[in-house]
């Protein structure tokens, strides 16, 4: 048995889904990190399902720069926690609040 | 090849050389001098982008990255935006802040990326040019490291800025899945022939809440309130101008360059995004008290304008786009600039009744404070008129009733706090508020102000030329002949018009 | 056989993400997406990606995910509050991530015909060789430039991080 | 046509705006800026002169004009030209100005640049408004009109900075703005369908090619054009603008501010390119001209304050044109621009005389005053002519177009025109009031306290060349009507002209048989 | 054009003299002031003589064109004077008048600070009341009419500290507004209909339609009329004029005695083509002037100011005036206009001599027994009341009989009108002498009034208390030492105008008199046609040919002397009644006065409050008004809902944005949720496309 390509697809989605609703949900910035890193894998299974699809290598590049740019992001995102932890003490997203309306 | 990525060469070769300069210098001496480097180096961009303009137009790197008048346009824009945004910073960005040279390293990587972004046309390279675009800025937006709001401004603009990027990464994926190739042209030629185009529907749709955030489009407009208030206004007066000027060359490459054919499904989103940028942000400006804030309300309404244009699906309508964003960020680099030394770096005064007699205090700067506001009024004989006037022209030479009526009504409503604010400048300062002294204005800051003024002004009287170069770029996406081959004729494809 | 083996590790990635989301202490939620990468990675592998697949072990749950285990330690996050922050993200969000779901997974499931299936074998499995070729030609200019995003990652990183004194 | 025909306009508009420049660069030092912007000023109404000096009283179209491209694509032009209907209010502009300069001598003391720099502007925009024939040019001059004027009155207020003159600032621009916002989208809408700004080949286009835009096309963006000037008219519900900034504005300011910019505009532009449409909502704009009459004059009639009762006279006073110009017919147009005209110089003059009190006695309550005549004679004489011509006394200038405006709306509404014509009694009566409890009956406390002191040499400069003005204009009103005449020839309903216009100065009009 | 006779210099030489006093007056010594006043005053009046002399040689109408003065290409108005018997008599009048009482103020206002405003005012009021008679078509008559309107507000608030005076002055001109207004519709429907407004090219247009009756005419007769009842105080606008009487009296001789009041009936007869074509117009007319006449008079009865009895006697005099043009009796009308003009100049001037005698009071309960201090007063004062009164031969006599005449003979007026007009004479007989012998006879009062307070509602009480308060005399009469005859230059035009009020009526002699209506003959080319200009000629060949022409037709004749003569003696008659009465109740019973007002005191208060009219239409006109303006214009629709809803929009606009603004509630998380919805909401619309719906397509 094969396995559709729109099944990838919608595992994908389903991850992605995951991923947004952790972002809305969870209440530690780091995990709220997690949650875009997760989206990010997300993209990814589509993208490699599409390379697949397309006999395309050029599909699997683009993961493998997603994986760059995510270790990049990921250098510059726990530094600036690090940063909102030295000036917060806090790590919950609902207590960064000072700017509003 | 080099020659077509001259600037982006330029730039990172400088922000190397400013790495390793740095640490060398003792800890307490004064980083102006690299500041000046980076001047120069911006400037020395500038020049290699102007001296782009007179090569043919083509692409190099294996069809990754493409001059044209387009490109040469983008990039004069945001190497002169960033230009200001330097020469305002220099003095603003205090001797006591340390990391003096790792911000000048910062603005010149991300001016990059932007080049970048504009000059791309595979959608890999758009996107590690908005990656670090955005990681610059988003480091940017933190540096007053001892404020709270600040990082909190850096986390905001962080966290929802990737989330934002996983939205437009998705769009790429599923482009990429309708049509097998990930380069701007090819999708464009592939598309008509897609057996899937319900891909291609959803990819534009999830691309332009990726890019719609970067430009602060309603309703992926929420982090800019709070980033603009928290972040530095140095900063600012760059990350309000110049990646959205970026930021909208990609939304004109990716839509005009790869799905013109189905240009009946985005429109209406265009439609949708402009109305609703347009009147959320002036509405919510209406009451701010935050001269920062309100401005960042304002820069949401005129990524509303600016998104009327797309509407028009015509040369008109890249090129009012083009240089409406042209206008945008000279009268907004402008007016941060003038923000950031009256408030001062750490926005010691912030709202609007701080303001208030600033024409008392320092005529020079209020002036030009006012002559900006008025821009972005939409006075007559300043930039900000004509764009919006191309903008709506444009719009109505397609029939957009409908919105150009809104997008002009809200204008009207926007005039209403930037006359708060502008009469707040002429008025006699509030009876026993403390009067903050405005420190003198230094002359680089001066000139930036007058540089931004300048272009301004130009801008509303002899648009002409900036005007041409806009044409003559949007004419690229609708040559006759393939995208990429785009020649001379463009100019004779406006007359046409 | 494919069929099932992908809805094993489909299950478990989407039961490591539902962890992620479920799991109070910061730590665990790592962990868990260690699965669902784990997981991937063998999807990558049924997709004939093997690079990818080492790739995804190495650099993400290899690298990036201890960075954040680092930083978990570091900053010694403990279990999350349950703090009432804001309706918006439940009264608005839900049903945009409902929305967001039903829509596209109505959307590919629309058009599984016309995407067909991924099939293994007859040579379409990708080598590394092939892969090199296009990175380091086609795509030689974006390669390079990822050099500066790093550059940039590790000077922001620097700047951010390090205190004032 | 001598070269300097060719480029005149161009002097006109450029000079204050050169003016302005070197005003803003001066030290302030005595009165030097102020003698800059007088010369300024005075070199501009000179230039303006050249106008009427050299116009060809026989010819209809449009004179001294020039036409250049400014930008290809949209196509706008550099397209300026004076025709009867706008030139007398060239040179208005041009004469206001210096006795605005003079106004402000001394009233304005401090930021004296700022003030005359946007004084100068300000005029700039003005004489655009009226020189534009490319409706993009004209548009740009249109809203850089509302700039310099909220910023002066929110800079140069009554109480100089306070919250009220920033609300009339404010409230002033968006009344303005708004309308003018939808305006742009009417000569965009235009444009789209055209391809051009220009307002002669609009017209053509518009006249030859009905086809061109669906009637209710048309109608709306006529309407949008018609709302945009009502409001700075300003026509009688949309006048909420009006008396506040009356109330703040400098006098130099307020001279300006009402009037002419929008009646012009509504001749010119909604008659003018809107013909069929501009004669639908006639009758409602005839209904509302005289509500406005009326009720212009009856709120004057209780009014405390001077500027404010002048603002609702002003309402009542401009009302006559509206409803001239929506008689389409020759009288009604040409005594509505005569009006314009004499409105312009009066209410100056009055508002000018307002500001001599004020810097005498510090208040514009009329309560406060009371028997400044026998104080200051000459103020009070020159007071009751201005207050005669303005509530159109024969032989004044008031009178001719109140008199044309109102026969010809007879002629069209026997009721609409009668009730008009009550605010002939009206006006008398408010005006009147004013004047007697201003000038006459014993000397108020705040009068008696104060200093005598008459009018001074500078003042009688600024005042007399109004006040004989509108003794001429009253009794020769031909010389200014011939060209005015044609001018509004073809926008009215009267067929083509028979008899040279030259015939109307002759004095003896040999066409006694009237039809 | 005619040769020169330059008539346009008659108007414009006082306007020079108004031009010098009122520019360079306040530097000049007053005798300079006064010769340039005179100066100019006369220099007209000699011009006018001139004029006269060459009067039989001229082609009449004479008509002199100046330049335009409103012209389009659709209509003009010139600055044009006529000249015919009509104009010429006027001119004679107002100049002569004019300069007489010139010459009288000099004396009169001679301690008066603004001595050059006085004059300044006065050439002014010269100007324009030449203009208005000589201008040829009506538009230029309206800036005559609305000039001498200017010049009597300015000189009715002379004494502009006075409250009542510039109250008053305000009043004349607002309310003569209103009769402008009137004016000034019927000029529109002139120029509506005629296209043109000059006064023979009306007449000719009419002329030729034989065919034009009532209708439009009547509409255009009655506009004119309601703007003659403002300039003549005609009911129901004569309010003004009462009040006038705050101005100086040389003022009120001139302006509200003998020139600008009888505007309204020289506007008549200037335009009685129009009149002529319309019964109705001339029945209002007719009705109006006889109700004016009776009601003034009645008014007249109980006024205590000198003055405004006089005031009241003019409205009712002019009230005749209306009521012979209402008959159509023009020339009868002129003719009672010019007696009118010397025996009431008279009058007021006598009057002024009065009050400058006693030192500036004017209420006659206070005066008494002056004919001994100023004999000549008292004599040319005696020939004016006589005059007035109607006694032959006195001028009044002529002019009134032959109105009353015309009245009875008229279709338009008829015995019923006649009847008004005769008690109205016994009552205008009984007020002058009242006015008479309150002034002139019995004892000084002035005294008393300075030492009690004037009971105000019953002034007669005064009276009525004379012969109890003899213990004042001796006081009285030394104050009285203060009393004077005025100086010579103000006795001058008293005599003068003393005979001319004796024999001015004798030019008009009727025929049933036995004289020979020169009077009326002289101004027959106007005032019925016969051989007038060929205009004026079609007109009344119009009337005599055309269809039937109800009023005024054929130009009556004398028909029956002896009903004249009958009618005659009943005026006569009447006037002796008005003198018993008045002698009765005010010389040899000064008791009964008192008594009659205790017995009908409802009746007196009425007529002493002259009707509560001022009142009444303060209440119903003036009050609502300003209650209008000030609450429901002012504070309901403009500050409420003019202003209001901008407020509203404004203030719904800024909560819309304080409600958006909310969205920014500071959170990550809900910010991520605002994304998430836009997404979803995003790609939904991309799905679903619904352009088609936003395409608002204008083609």
């Amino acid at each position: 048995m094969f396995v559709p390509i729109a099944y990838y697809l919608v595992l994908s989605a389903i991850l992605f889904s995951i991923g947004v609703a952790a972002f809305l949900i969870k209440r530690n910035i780091i995990t709220v990190f997690l949650s875009i890193e997760l989206m990010l894998n997300a993209v990814n299974l589509t993208f490699v399902a599409f390379a697949h699809m397309w006999h395309q290598v050029s599909g699997q590049i683009f993961v493998f720069f997603v994986m760059v740019v995510a270790a990049a992001e990921a250098a510059v995102g726990l530094a600036i926690i690090i940063a909102v932890f030295r000036t917060r003490n806090t790590l919950n997203v609902d207590q960064v609040n000072l700017m509003k309306l | 090849m080099l020659a077509r990525i001259l600037p982006e060469v330029i730039l990172t070769l400088a922000g190397v050389l400013i790495m390793l300069v740095d640490p060398l210098l003792p800890r307490t001496a004064s980083r102006k001098s690299i500041g000046w480097f980076s001047v120069l180096a911006m400037i020395a961009a500038f020049a290699a982008s102007a001296w782009q303009l007179h090569l043919a137009p083509g692409t190099a790197y294996f069809g990754v990255v493409q001059t044209d008048a387009f490109s040469v346009f983008f990039h004069l824009l945001i190497c002169g935006t960033a230009l200001v945004a330097l020469l305002a910073a220099i003095d603003s960005v205090r001797p006591e802040t340390h990391d003096q040279g790792e911000f000048f390293a910062l603005v010149l990587f991300g001016t990059v990326g932007m080049l970048l972004m504009t000059s791309a046309v595979e959608l890999l390279l758009v996107f590690i040019g908005l990656e670090i675009s955005s990681i610059s800025t988003y480091i940017l937006a933190g540096f007053r490291k001892r404020t709270g709001k600040s990082s909190e401004a850096a986390i905001k603009y962080f966290l929802l800025g990737s989330f934002a990027t996983a939205f437009f990464l998705y769009g790429i994926a599923l482009t990429f899945g309708a049509t097998g190739t990930t380069r701007i042209a090819a999708i464009a030629a592939a598309l008509p022939h897609t057996t899937t185009p319900i891909l291609a529907w959803t990819a534009i749709a999830l691309i332009l809440i990726g890019l719609g955030f970067k430009v602060s489009a309603a309703p992926f407009h929420v982090w800019t309130p709070d980033v603009y208030e928290g972040a530095p206004s140095p900063v600012v007066a760059l990350m309000s101008t110049a990646p959205k000027a970026a930021a909208f060359a990609v939304l004109l490459r990716i839509f005009y360059g790869a799905y013109p054919s189905i240009q009946q499904h985005w429109w209406s989103l265009f439609w949708i995004l402009a109305a609703v940028s347009m009147t959320l942000g002036n509405l919510a400006a209406l009451r701010q008290q935050s001269v920062k804030r309100m401005l960042a309300y304002s820069s949401i309404a005129h990524a509303g304008y600016l998104l009327v244009a797309f509407t028009a699906f015509s040369p008109q309508g890249v090129a009012a786009a083009s240089f409406y964003a042209l206008c945008y960020v000279a009268m907004n680099v402008g007016i941060f600039a003038v923000i950031s030394h009256v408030g001062g770096y750490d926005d010691h005064l912030w709202s609007i009744t701080d303001y208030r007699g600033l024409a008392y205090r320092s005529p020079v700067l209020s002036g030009a404070m006012a002559f900006f506001l008025l821009s972005l009024i939409g006075i007559p004989f300043t930039g900000g008129f004509f764009a919006k006037f191309y903008v709506f022209s444009a719009a109505l030479q397609k029939g957009m009733f409908g919105l150009a009526i809104i997008g002009l009504i809200n204008s009207g409503i926007a005039a209403f706090y930037y006359l708060r604010l502008l009469t707040a400048l002429y008025s006699k300062p509030a009876e026993g508020s403390p009067v903050l002294a405005v420190p003198r204005m230094s002359l680089t800051l001066g000139f930036a102000i007058l540089l931004a003024a300048s272009a301004t002004l130009l801008l509303g009287v002899v648009p002409r030329s900036s005007l041409d170069l806009a044409q003559r770029g949007a004419s690229t996406f609708f040559s006759p002949t393939t995208p990429i081959q785009a020649t001379t004729s463009s100019v004779a494809m406006q007359k046409g018009n | 056989m494919y069929l099932v083996i992908f809805f094993i590790f489909g299950a478990l990635c989407v039961a490591g993400a539902l962890n992620l989301l479920l799991q109070r202490h910061p730590i665990n939620s790592a962990l868990s997406l260690i699965v669902v990468m784990t997981s991937l990675a063998v999807l990558y592998l049924l997709l004939g990606a093997e690079f990818l697949a080492a790739a995804q072990v190495i650099v993400y749950s290899g690298a990036i995910m201890v960075l954040f285990t680092f930083v978990i330690m570091l900053l010694n996050a403990g279990k999350e509050e349950r703090t009432r922050g804001s309706k918006a993200a439940y009264l608005v969000g839900f049903p945009g991530v409902a929305a967001l779901l039903g829509l596209l997974t109505y959307i590919f499931l629309s058009i599984r015909k016309p995407l067909g299936n991924a099939e293994l074998g007859g040579g379409t499995l990708v080598t590394t060789s092939d892969l090199s070729r296009v990175l380091f030609r086609d795509l030689l200019l974006p390669f390079e430039v990822t050099s500066v995003l790093i550059l940039i990652a590790i000077l922001g990183a620097v700047a951010l991080a390090r205190k004032e004194p | 046509m001598t070269p300097i025909d060719h480029s005149i306009l161009t002097w006109i508009l450029l000079l204050p705006v050169f003016g302005a420049v070197v005003a803003a660069l001066l030290p302030e030092r005595g009165k030097l800026v102020q003698s800059w912007a007088l010369i300024i000023t005075l070199a501009t109404f000179a230039l303006t002169l050249h106008l009427p000096t050299h116009f060809d009283y026989n010819h209809s179209g449009f004179q001294f004009e020039i036409n250049r491209l400014w930008i290809v694509s949209p196509a706008i032009r550099y397209h300026l030209g004076v025709d009867g209907l706008s030139m007398w209010l060239v040179v208005l502009t041009g004469f206001l100005a210096p006795i605005g300069v003079l106004a402000s001598w001394r009233a304005i003391d401090t930021r004296v640049k700022e003030f005359y720099s946007l004084f100068l502007l300000q005029q700039t925009a003005m004489l655009g408004v009226f020189l534009a024939l490319d409706l993009m040019v004209y548009y740009g001059f249109w809203e850089l009109s509302l700039v310099p004027m909220a910023i002066l009155i929110a800079m140069f207020g009554r109480d100089p900075g306070s919250r009220n003159s920033s609300r009339a600032a404010i409230k002033f621009f968006l009344y303005t703005f708004i309308p003018s916002a939808l305006f742009l989208v009417g000569i965009l809408s235009l444009y789209a369908r055209t391809g051009t700004f220009d307002y002669l080949e609009l017209k053509t286009q518009l006249s030859q090619n009905p086809s061109l835009f669906s009637p209710a096309a048309m109608w709306l963006i006529s309407l949008s054009f018609l709302v945009a000037f009502a409001v700075k008219v300003p026509v009688f519900p949309l006048h909420g603008w009006l008396g506040d900034v009356f109330c703040e504005a400098p006098t130099a300011m307020a001279m300006v501010v009402a009037g002419k910019l929008g009646l012009y505009s509504l001749i010119r532009f909604h008659l003018g390119l809107f013909p069929f449409e501009s004669r639908r909502v006639a009758h409602w704009m005839i209904l509302l001209a005289v509500v406005g009459i009326l009720y212009g004059a009856l709120v004057a009639l209780v009014q405390n304050d001077l500027k404010r009762l002048l603002a609702f006279g002003t309402v009542s006073s401009l009302s006559f044109c509206t409803l001239g110009i929506y008689t389409f017919a020759i009288n009604g147009l040409d005594g509505a621009v005569f009006h314009i005209l004499s409105e312009s110089i009066t209410g100056g003059a009055l508002l000018v005389l307002f500001g001599v009190m004020y810097e005498r006695y510090g208040t514009y309550e009329i309560e406060r005053y009371g028997g400044l005549a026998a104080r200051t004679p000459r103020l009070a004489t020159l007071f009751l002519v201005t207050v005669l011509a303005l509530i159109g006394l024969p032989i004044l200038n008031g009178f001719v177009g109140e008199f044309l405006t109102l026969s010809s709306g007879f002629a069209t509404s026997h009721l609409w025109g009668a009730l008009g014509t009550v605010g002939v009694i009206l006006s008398a009566a408010y005006m009147l009031w004013m004047v007697q409890r201003v000038f006459y009956g014993p000397e108020s406390p705040l009068v008696h306290r104060s200093p005598v002191r008459d009018l001074a040499a500078r003042e009688h400069l600024a005042l007399w060349p109004m006040a004989v003005l509108m003794v001429i204009m009253g009794i020769f009103s031909p010389y200014w009507i011939r060209a005015i005449d044609r001018g509004v020839h073809a926008l009215s309903n009267a067929p083509a002209v028979t008899h040279p216009a030259a015939a109307l100065v002759s004095g003896h009009a040999h066409d006694g048989e009237g039809e | 054009m005619n040769d020169g006779l330059h008539l346009w210099l008659i108007p414009i030489l006082p306007l020079a003299g108004f031009l010098l006093n009122g520019l360079l007056g306040h530097r000049l010594p007053k005798a300079l002031v006064s010769t340039i006043a005179l100066l100019f005053t006369a220099a007209p009046f000699l011009l006018v003589l001139h004029v006269y002399t060459a009067f039989s040689a001229l082609s009449l109408p004479y008509v002199e064109r100046h330049s335009a003065w409103i012209a389009t290409s659709t209509f003009h108005a010139d600055f044009a004077f006529a000249l015919d018997q009509l104009t010429l008599v006027m001119l004679l009048v107002v100049t002569g008048v004019g300069f007489l009482i010139h010459i009288y103020s000099v004396g009169y206002m001679a301690h008066e600070e603004g001595y050059w405003r006085f004059f300044a005012y006065l050439n002014l009021f010269m100007f324009f009341m030449l203009t208005l008679v000589l201008a040829e078509n009506f538009l230029l008559m309206f800036v005559g009419w609305e000039g001498v309107g200017l010049a009597s507000y300015l000189l009715i608030g002379f004494y502009f500290k006075k409250h009542s005076a510039v109250k008053a002055g305000m009043k004349a001109f607002v309310v003569n507004r209103i009769g402008d207004f009137g004016f000034l519709l019927a000029m529109f429907l002139l120029i509506e209909h005629f296209g043109t407004l000059s006064f023979s090219e009306v007449a000719s247009q009419i002329a030729q339609h034989p065919e034009w009756q009532g209708g439009l005419l009547t509409a255009i007769a009655l506009l004119l009329v309601l703007g003659a009842t403002g300039k003549s105080a005609q009911i129901p606008l004569y309010v003004w004029l009462p009040d006038a009487m705050e101005g100086p009296t040389p003022v009120s001789a001139l302006i509200h005695a003998a020139t600008m009041v009888t505007a309204g009936v020289y506007m008549v007869v200037r335009t009685h083509t129009i009149f002529d074509r319309s019964p109705l117009a001339l029945t209002v007319v007719a009705i109006i002037g006889a109700a004016t006449a009776f009601f003034a008079a009645t008014v007249g009865i109980l006024q205590t100011d000198i003055k405004r009895v006089l005031a009241y006697s003019t409205i009712s005099q002019l009230g005749y005036m209306f009521l012979a043009c209402g008959a159509a009796a023009y020339s009868a009308a002129i003719f009672h206009l010019v007696t009118h003009a010397f025996f009431k100049a008279l009058l007021f001037l006598a009057a002024g001599s009065v009050i400058h005698a006693v030192g500036g009071e004017q209420d006659m309960r206070v005066m008494g027994g002056l004919r001994k201090y100023i004999p000549v007063t008292f004599w040319t004062m005696t020939m004016a009341v006589f005059a007035i009164s109607g006694f032959p031969p006195f001028s009044g006599f002529f002019s009134k009989d032959t109105i009353l005449a015309e009245v009875f003979r008229s279709p338009n007026g008829g015995p019923l009108l006649w009847a008004v007009g005769l008690v109205t004479a016994a009552i205008t007989s009984f007020y002058m002498f009242r006015l008479w012998y309150m002034t002139f006879f019995g004892h000084l009062r002035l005294q008393a009034a300075q030492h009690e307070a004037l009971p105000v509602a019953l002034d007669d009480a005064l009276l009525a208390t004379e012969h109890s308060t003899n213990g004042h005399k001796v006081a009285v009469h030394a104050h009285a030492h203060g009393i004077h005859e005025s100086p010579r230059s103000m006795l001058i035009p008293l005599v003068l105008l003393a005979v001319l009020s004796v024999t001015g009526g004798w030019i008009g002699i009727p025929h049933s008199l036995g004289g020979g209506d020169r009077f009326g003959r002289f101004l027959d080319p106007v005032t019925r046609g016969v051989g007038a200009p060929p205009s004026f000629e079609q007109v009344s060949i119009a009337m005599r040919t055309g269809a039937p022409i109800p009023t005024a037709g054929p130009a009556p004749k004398p028909e029956d002397p002896q009903t004249e003569r009958v009618l005659t003696g009943c005026s006569v008659l009447a006037a002796l009644l008005g003198l018993l009465l008045a002698d009765t109740l005010y010389r040899r019973k000064p008791y009964l006065p008192a008594r009659m007002a205790a017995s009908s005191r409802a009746l007196y208060g009425l007529v002493f409050n002259k009707y509560w009219v001022d009142e009444i239409y303060g209440f119903l006109i003036v009050k609502p008004l300003l209650i209008l303006s000030r609450y429901v214009l002012w504070g309901g629709l403009d500050r409420g809902v003019i202003g209001g809803g901008g407020r509203v929009l404004a203030g719904g606009t800024q909560g819309l944005g304080a409600v958006l603004r909310r969205i920014q509630s500071g959170n990550i998380r809900s910010y991520a949720g605002w994304l998430a919805i836009g997404a979803a909401g995003i790609l939904l619309l991309s799905y679903f496309g619904f352009g088609a719906h936003l395409h608002m397509g204008v083609r």
